[in-house]
């Protein structure tokens, strides 16, 4: 639901940014009923599978980010489980619209998972720095470390590192210049082309709650998690924005060159932030 | 109880009649077989927990000063490769026999055989010399299944054999090399004489374990020696090739923790780094780069099978990382992740093997939408590139995520983002082998003659699916019977059923998998809540209703399939025009120039070989003033 | 009287081994064979030969004890041997060049060709 | 018992010229007489071994050092046995005779050789050791050019003037040492060798090791190798590559005890030895012809022995004569099956043997064991020796000789089992197994190598003894000379 909001929220900033006034904020929620009311076209059971299989991982990877310290189940947030269980839903997006036929979709996965074994690098190289630091691979604990006012909060302890986390939650959320995967001009909205009506629908979901997860995990990494739900609701809204905001202004990447930028500069600033931490 | 001696025995006869008298009744002798795998299955659950069980052979043999009895040592190490061992084959005999139909090799059965009784021999010998016997076996009788009888597959079995005689020589000359130091071939006695010598004067026991080791990374397809894996898999027997990836890579693995592994980790006290002995710390890095390159490879594969043995060549890689960590933790993560890989690239190759049976293919340009025709097949795939690709609820991600919990203990940062990278890389290859397989459309051809395949073929991958699923969820069921062997790696930590223990956190496989359930179960409740669906042929979308004959639209063209990665190969092309297969062909270009120019000095008649043997003589006399 | 047996008998025998490495011809080199066969006979009979010793036949005539210096006999018998073995290898080696003449029109050792199929 | 031991070298001498008045006689009579001398001989000689005495015959009563003695210890006996037990099976089961060159002479011949063969062993004069060798060459001179062929020729001239200066050279070193020791008695000069001046005694083993590394085939002695391996009769490459290398191998084995006198020579017999590995190796690993194959293998093997003599200590002595006897025995293996896939396809070059496990499984089964068993695989008899000598190299701390064999074996299981490969794959073809009845020694032989490869201790006992004998060289002189004296 929240992401749901996110995603209206986010298209008036674009809109703004735009210069154009943009949708109510509600629009993406009308925009799911409206499709999952509809008749759909499907090609075969795998399709089904797969986008069941995907809104179904993304959603068990979003059970486990711990939001502002809550839990479902006292699993601390284990962070590896996170980053596989959200492959998971990946895995079944992927299948589900290869199963589709259409070759624009495949081609803009096989574009995702390039970005993917892009932007997993840096991320894990951050992930890393704060295991290290906390000694727990929990988004909890983590968390946990920065209570204590805003100057405890790892971006202002660990600025470079948040840039180049910035950096690499831009790929993942596959916002520009990292949306080579959707890429409306060129392979007609990617793994997306093919599906319809409730499909579509499920996709829009699987969205909002992938871009859901992605803003807590950095909440947590970066923001000290939250006091309380509104506040680290509006602690993702912030990622989210900036986010948005960069998404508006710039052009796309090619693949191969957004794969080599990630592998460029945010990895060396993360590297340069190990050093820094570690040499002191 | 029968013993392990007459097991081994019975194998050998086995092979012998089977090569002799059973050539023409090849059911019959997957039969035998299938019969064989199941009594050692069954001999070696009996033998479990009784550690230290031991049998000495009435020979006696001489090896230089050294008089010894050969004998065989029931240990948990080598009882439960054993027993994965056999009961792999087990599996892999049924879906034989239902392979053998067709144009298929008689001279697999004898072959396995011989290959098993080998691996019995080594996984349970007390002393090195049938250690060597059993390990030089396996080459010779590897070639033979591999190369099947095929005149174009012998290049790629003689290149497996070549790295095999590789591997059996350094093995030997590193056997030697304990004989003469320590006066005996037990493994065990001289593991502890090892252990104290590498702790005093470690430069006494580096060349040894180097050679050890790098005979045994040969057989595991570690990074410079990883170029026999995807010929010899893409050769082998389609139903050979579980075999080769799930069993014959570990070899090495068995090897390194037999004796290298205990040795490092205990005794080792050279130069450190990090905390770690040099030496472990190297072969640790070597494993990861293994991975790395094996994944760089991958993406640009185009044949299922090769691109399969990358990955095989990539996770011997995590387990060469994890297990030379030396940590309790990084030793049951690597032998964790050995027995979840057999499992799961058993089941994969079971696939491949499948779709070789039904449409006799391998390269992924020439398929394509075989999901529609064989469902439980490509269930069994996508189970296992799961596993493969280490996503969470299967049994793929226990052990790589121990790994990583290894990695992350022994704070070796830089290991882990490598790991990830050859992780994540693993998912894109695995993909591609799921869409170009099975997704996407199907041929033409292949829509009218393939469907799934028989029954037989099918239990082997239904009880891989169970096992791949019940131990992603329950890894204790694996873990709790490993306890004796943890122990000798010095852990003593009793394990649950549904929660692994880590380093830096905790998982509990039960729950997440709950989860992931539940969250299916609200997406499902979702999908089936909406509205109604409506099937179309795939075809019928991309013209907009019109009919796709006329705009020459055919399945074949719309399958994307060929250069699936194509940026990214680019990325790596500077790796990849520098590979070292090629330098092992120039070598052997080079070695067989030399060896003409040799052939030159025989055939030439001219004196001057006289001349040769007059400089020999100058040499005798000359070296009487040296 | 030794020095210059020996020097003549080593000096033959060198010839002979350079005969044999420089020549082509097959007779030739047949020739140089017996040269230095012929060297290292006369090597062997200076071996066993000493200056003013007696023959060493024992007649009826001449019933001396051992201590009569003798030429060592052995030698003798050695090189007798020796020369019978080595015009045993010359007529072999003489018909097997007869042969090889016949067979190739040739007296030298041509390299046959490098990939000669099937023949023997 | 001492009129057997006799009776080894007369017999074939005997059956030689026997065979002259048979000349006209059916094929049968000759074969009959060469297999009952041949299996006379291997009989009484593994007999006399397994009473494990020592026997010592002075012959015509002149007693040693003076006159020529044979001795018959558990080192010679283990060899004569092995050629024996090979003579008979060429002599029986197709060898001389039953090839082209069908004629009477060439069973005479063979003879000949067989006793000059057993003649070369069991000989306790180094001169003596000289006549039986220029006999078995000079019969082997003619054995191969009988083969009737360009190469056969090629190969015999190549082989005479080898031979003829390899053996004047050796005689040379013969004088030298009568000259200097006064005697020509091995145990006799074991035990005076050490009267000789360094040089001197430098330059006469060295002229004397000329005639023994022509017979093992070392480089540069081997010149003559490839072409004789082709173009001899099929016999006679068995005899070349399994009796007259085993000779050899004998020889330097029964030396070693003088040799190891001089240090320095064994220094610069090691690199030779290396050298002619590596070169006889990678020749044959670009070999297409398959006898010129066996015949550089042969020279590899022999290099091997020379090394793990070489390393020396018990062991290496032990390997040494493993190697040899597994040799031997493979080698006549590979010939026999060799040979009996040219009757069937018409062709000695081995890439046409392509499917020939179709049509003679068992010839192809047989080739690869043997060819395993070269190579030192694991379940064979070569596995043995190979062990032992890599054993005797690391304790006599020689770690790039090591090097060296292990990579060379390496190259030696590739070519052999690329051929072995090759009978494997499939193929259509017409070619129908002629000639099978060669296959029956090569069965027997295999089944021996295979028992010893699984059971090695059946004959480590028998060479243990070889070994005693060989090694312990003032025991041996002692025997010798005392036995009569």
């Amino acid at each position: 639901m929240v992401g749901l909001l996110f995603i209206g929220l986010g298209r008036i900033i674009t809109a703004r940014v735009q210069r154009r006034i943009g949708p109510p904020f509600y629009q993406q929620f009308i925009d799911v009923i409206k499709l999952l009311a509809r008749e759909s076209i499907w090609h075969h059971w795998i399709m089904t599978l797969g986008s069941i299989m995907a809104l179904g991982g993304l959603i068990a990877t979003m059970v486990h980010v711990p939001v502002a310290g809550w839990l479902p189940y006292d699993s601390g947030g284990p962070i590896f489980l996170i980053l596989y269980l959200a492959t998971i839903g990946y895995l079944g997006m992927a299948m589900g619209v290869s199963a589709s036929g259409n070759p624009n979709a495949p081609l803009g996965i096989g574009r995702a998972l390039s970005l993917m074994l892009g932007y997993e690098i840096p991320f894990a190289a951050i992930l890393i720095l704060f295991i290290s630091l906390t000694g727990s691979s929990s988004l909890t604990e983590i968390a946990a470390m920065q209570t204590g006012g805003f100057l405890s909060w790892n971006i202002v302890k660990f600025p470079l590192a948040f840039i180049a986390a910035e950096i690499t939650v831009q790929a993942m959320m596959a916002e520009k210049p990292f949306d080579q995967m959707i890429a409306p001009s060129e392979i007609a909205s990617g793994p997306l082309v093919e599906l319809g009506g409730k499909f579509l629908g499920l996709g829009m979901i699987q969205m909002a709650v992938a871009i859901y997860f992605e803003t807590a995990i950095m909440v947590n990494l970066f923001f000290g998690g939250g006091a309380n739900i509104f506040t680290f609701t509006l602690k993702q809204f912030g990622v989210y924005t900036i986010a948005i905001l960069i998404n508006s202004v710039m052009p796309r990447y090619k693949i191969e060159n957004a794969v080599r930028y990630i592998w460029t500069v945010p990895l060396a600033l993360i590297i340069i932030q190990m050093l820094i931490v570690f040499l002191r | 109880m029968i013993s392990i001696g007459a097991m081994i025995i019975l194998a050998v006869v086995l092979a012998l009649i089977t090569r002799v008298f059973l050539m023409k009744h090849k059911l019959l002798s997957w039969v035998l077989f299938s019969a064989y795998t199941a009594f050692s299955v069954f001999v070696l659950l009996k033998l479990y927990g009784n550690w230290n069980y031991f049998e000495t052979m009435n020979l006696s043999y001489l090896v230089g000063r050294i008089n010894m009895r050969p004998g065989f040592l029931n240990k948990p190490l080598g009882w439960f490769f054993s027993f994965f061992v056999m009961a792999m084959s087990f599996l892999n005999s049924f879906f034989s026999m239902g392979f053998s139909k067709s144009s298929h090799s008689r001279n697999i059965v004898p072959h396995w055989l011989m290959i098993l009784a080998a691996s019995l021999t080594v996984f349970f010998t007390k002393d090195w010399l049938l250690f060597i016997i059993g390990w030089e076996t396996l080459g010779w009788a590897s070639f033979f299944i591999i190369m099947g009888g095929k005149q174009k597959k012998y290049k790629d079995s003689m290149s497996y054999y070549f790295f095999s005689l590789v591997s059996g020589m350094l093995l030997i000359a590193a056997v030697w090399m304990i004989g003469i130091k320590f006066r005996t071939l037990n493994i065990h006695t001289t593991t502890r004489s090892m252990i104290i010598l590498a702790k005093n004067t470690p430069w006494q026991a580096f060349p040894t374990l180097l050679m050890l080791t790098l005979s045994f990374l040969i057989k595991s397809g570690a990074y410079p020696f990883h170029i026999w894996a995807p010929r010899a898999h893409k050769s082998a027997p389609a139903d050979f090739s579980p075999f080769i990836s799930g069993i014959m890579i570990k070899f090495g693995i068995f090897g390194l923790l037999l004796y290298v592994i205990p040795i490092v980790s205990k005794g080792y006290a050279g130069y450190s780094i990090f905390g770690m002995p040099v030496f472990a710390w190297v072969f640790s890095w070597l494993g990861i780069i293994t991975s790395a390159i094996a994944t760089v490879l991958a993406f640009s594969e185009n044949d299922a099978k090769r691109l399969m043995a990358y990955s095989s060549v990539a996770n011997a890689g995590y387990i060469i990382t994890a297990i030379f960590l030396g940590t309790a933790l990084g030793i049951k993560g690597g032998l964790l992740h050995a027995f979840n890989h057999m499992i799961f690239k058993a089941v994969i190759f079971m696939t491949i093997a499948a779709v070789v049976y039904r449409t006799g293919e391998t390269d992924m340009n020439k398929m394509g939408g075989l999901a529609y025709k064989m469902p439980i097949t490509f269930m069994t795939f996508l189970l296992g590139i799961i596993a493969a690709a280490g996503i969470a609820p299967m049994n793929g991600f226990v052990s790589k995520w121990m790994i990583y919990q290894a990695l992350l203990g022994q704070k070796h940062y830089f290991m882990t983002v490598a790991m990830f990278f050859a992780s994540t890389g693993a998912f894109l290859y695995l993909y591609r082998a799921l869409h170009a397989i099975f997704l996407g459309q199907i041929r033409e051809v292949h829509e009218r003659e393939v469907k799934e395949v028989p029954f037989l073929m099918q239990i082997p991958m239904w009880i891989g699916m169970i096992l791949m699923f019940g131990l992603g969820v329950f890894p204790g069921y694996l873990l709790r019977p490993m306890m004796p062997l943890m122990k000798t790696f010095g852990s003593s930590i009793s394990e649950s059923l549904n929660v692994v223990q880590g380093s830096v956190g905790s998982l509990n496989t039960l729950f997440s998998t709950v989860i992931f359930i539940l969250g299916v179960v609200i997406a499902a409740a979702i999908f089936f809540l909406s509205a109604k669906t409506h099937k179309t042929p795939m075809m019928d979308n991309y013209t907009s209703g019109e009919d796709p004959e006329e705009w020459n639209v055919t399945p074949n063209k719309y399958q994307f399939s060929y250069g699936f990665y194509e940026p990214i190969t680019k990325m790596f092309s500077w790796a990849l025009k520098r590979s070292v297969d090629k330098a092992y062909f120039k070598a052997s270009y080079i070695l067989k120039i030399i060896g003409r120019e040799i052939n030159m000095i025989f055939t030439d008649h001219n004196n001057w070989g006289y001349a040769a043997l007059l400089g020999l003589l100058a040499m005798i006399i000359g070296g009487l003033f040296l | 009287m030794f020095t210059i047996l020996y020097t003549i008998s080593l000096v033959l025998a060198l010839i002979g081994i350079f005969g044999m490495i420089s020549q082509k011809n097959l007779i030739k080199i047949l020739i140089s064979l017996n040269i230095l066969e012929t060297g290292v006979n006369l090597f062997l009979v200076t071996a066993g030969w000493s200056a003013e010793a007696k023959v060493p036949i024992i007649t009826g005539k001449l019933g001396l004890p051992a201590a009569v210096n003798f030429v060592d006999p052995l030698p003798q018998a050695l090189v007798l041997t020796s020369i019978v073995i080595g015009l045993g290898i010359t007529a072999v080696a003489l018909a097997l060049i007869l042969r090889y003449y016949r067979k190739t029109g040739s007296l030298t050792l041509e390299p046959s060709e490098f990939q000669a199929g099937g023949e023997r | 018992m001492n009129t057997y031991l006799t009776l080894l070298i007369i017999l074939p001498v005997f059956a030689a010229f026997l065979m002259y008045f048979f000349r006209k006689a059916d094929n049968w009579v000759n074969i009959a007489i060469m297999s009952f001398v041949t299996l006379f001989g291997t009989v009484s000689s593994l007999v006399m071994l397994f009473s494990q005495g020592m026997e010592v015959v002075a012959l015509g009563g002149w007693k040693p050092p003076y006159g020529i003695v044979l001795v018959g210890d558990q080192l010679s006996l283990i060899f004569v046995a092995l050629i024996y037990l090979i003579a008979y099976l060429i002599a029986q089961f197709g060898g001389i005779e039953r090839t082209k060159t069908n004629d009477h002479k060439s069973g005479a011949l063979f003879m000949l050789l067989t006793a000059a063969a057993a003649g070369m062993i069991l000989t306790g004069d180094l001169f003596n050791f000289f006549v039986f060798m220029e006999l078995a060459a000079i019969s082997s001179y003619v054995l191969i050019a009988k083969g009737g062929c360009r190469s056969s020729y090629t190969g015999a001239l190549k082989y005479i003037f080898t031979g003829g200066l390899a053996s004047m050279l050796m005689l040379l070193g013969i004088g030298i040492l009568y000259n200097t020791t006064g005697t020509l008695n091995i145990a006799h000069l074991m035990v005076r060798i050490g009267l000789v001046g360094d040089s001197l005694r430098w330059l006469a083993l060295g002229l004397v090791l000329c005639g023994i590394l022509l017979k093992m085939e070392v480089f540069p002695f081997n010149l003559w190798v490839p072409e004789s391996y082709k173009g001899a009769p099929a016999g006679m490459k068995i005899v070349l590559g399994s009796i007259l290398s085993t000779v050899g191998g004998y020889a330097l084995i029964r030396l070693y005890p003088i040799l190891i006198q001089n240090p320095g020579l064994i220094k610069m017999l090691l690199p030779l030895a290396l050298l002619s590995l590596i070169l006889a190796e990678l020749a044959a690993y670009r070999e297409k012809h398959i006898n010129r194959l066996l015949g550089y293998s042969s020279a590899g093997q022999m290099a091997l022995v020379m090394l793990a003599i070489l390393f020396g200590g018990r062991i290496g002595i032990y390997a040494a004569i493993f190697i040899v006897i597994a040799h031997a025995m493979a080698k006549a293996v590979l010939f026999f099956v060799g040979a009996h896939f040219k009757e069937s396809t018409g062709s000695s070059m081995w890439e046409s043997y392509r499917g020939l496990s179709k049509i003679s499984p068992i010839g192809a089964a047989l080739f690869t064991i043997a060819a395993l068993s070269l190579t030192g695989i694991p379940g064979m008899m070569g596995f043995w020796g190979k062990l032992s000598m890599i054993g005797a190299g690391l304790a006599s701390a020689k770690y790039f000789s090591i090097a060296i064999i292990l990579i060379i074996t390496i190259v030696e299981g590739v070519y052999f089992l690329r051929i072995s490969g090759t009978l494997y794959q499939s193929t259509e073809s017409d070619v129908k197994a002629k000639a099978s009845y060669l296959l029956i020694p090569a069965v027997i032989l295999v089944l021996i190598i295979v028992l010893v490869g699984f059971w090695p201790g059946c004959i480590s006992k028998i060479i243990n003894g070889g070994v005693s004998a060989a090694e312990r060289s003032s025991e041996y002189a002692k025997l010798v000379l005392d036995y009569l004296l």
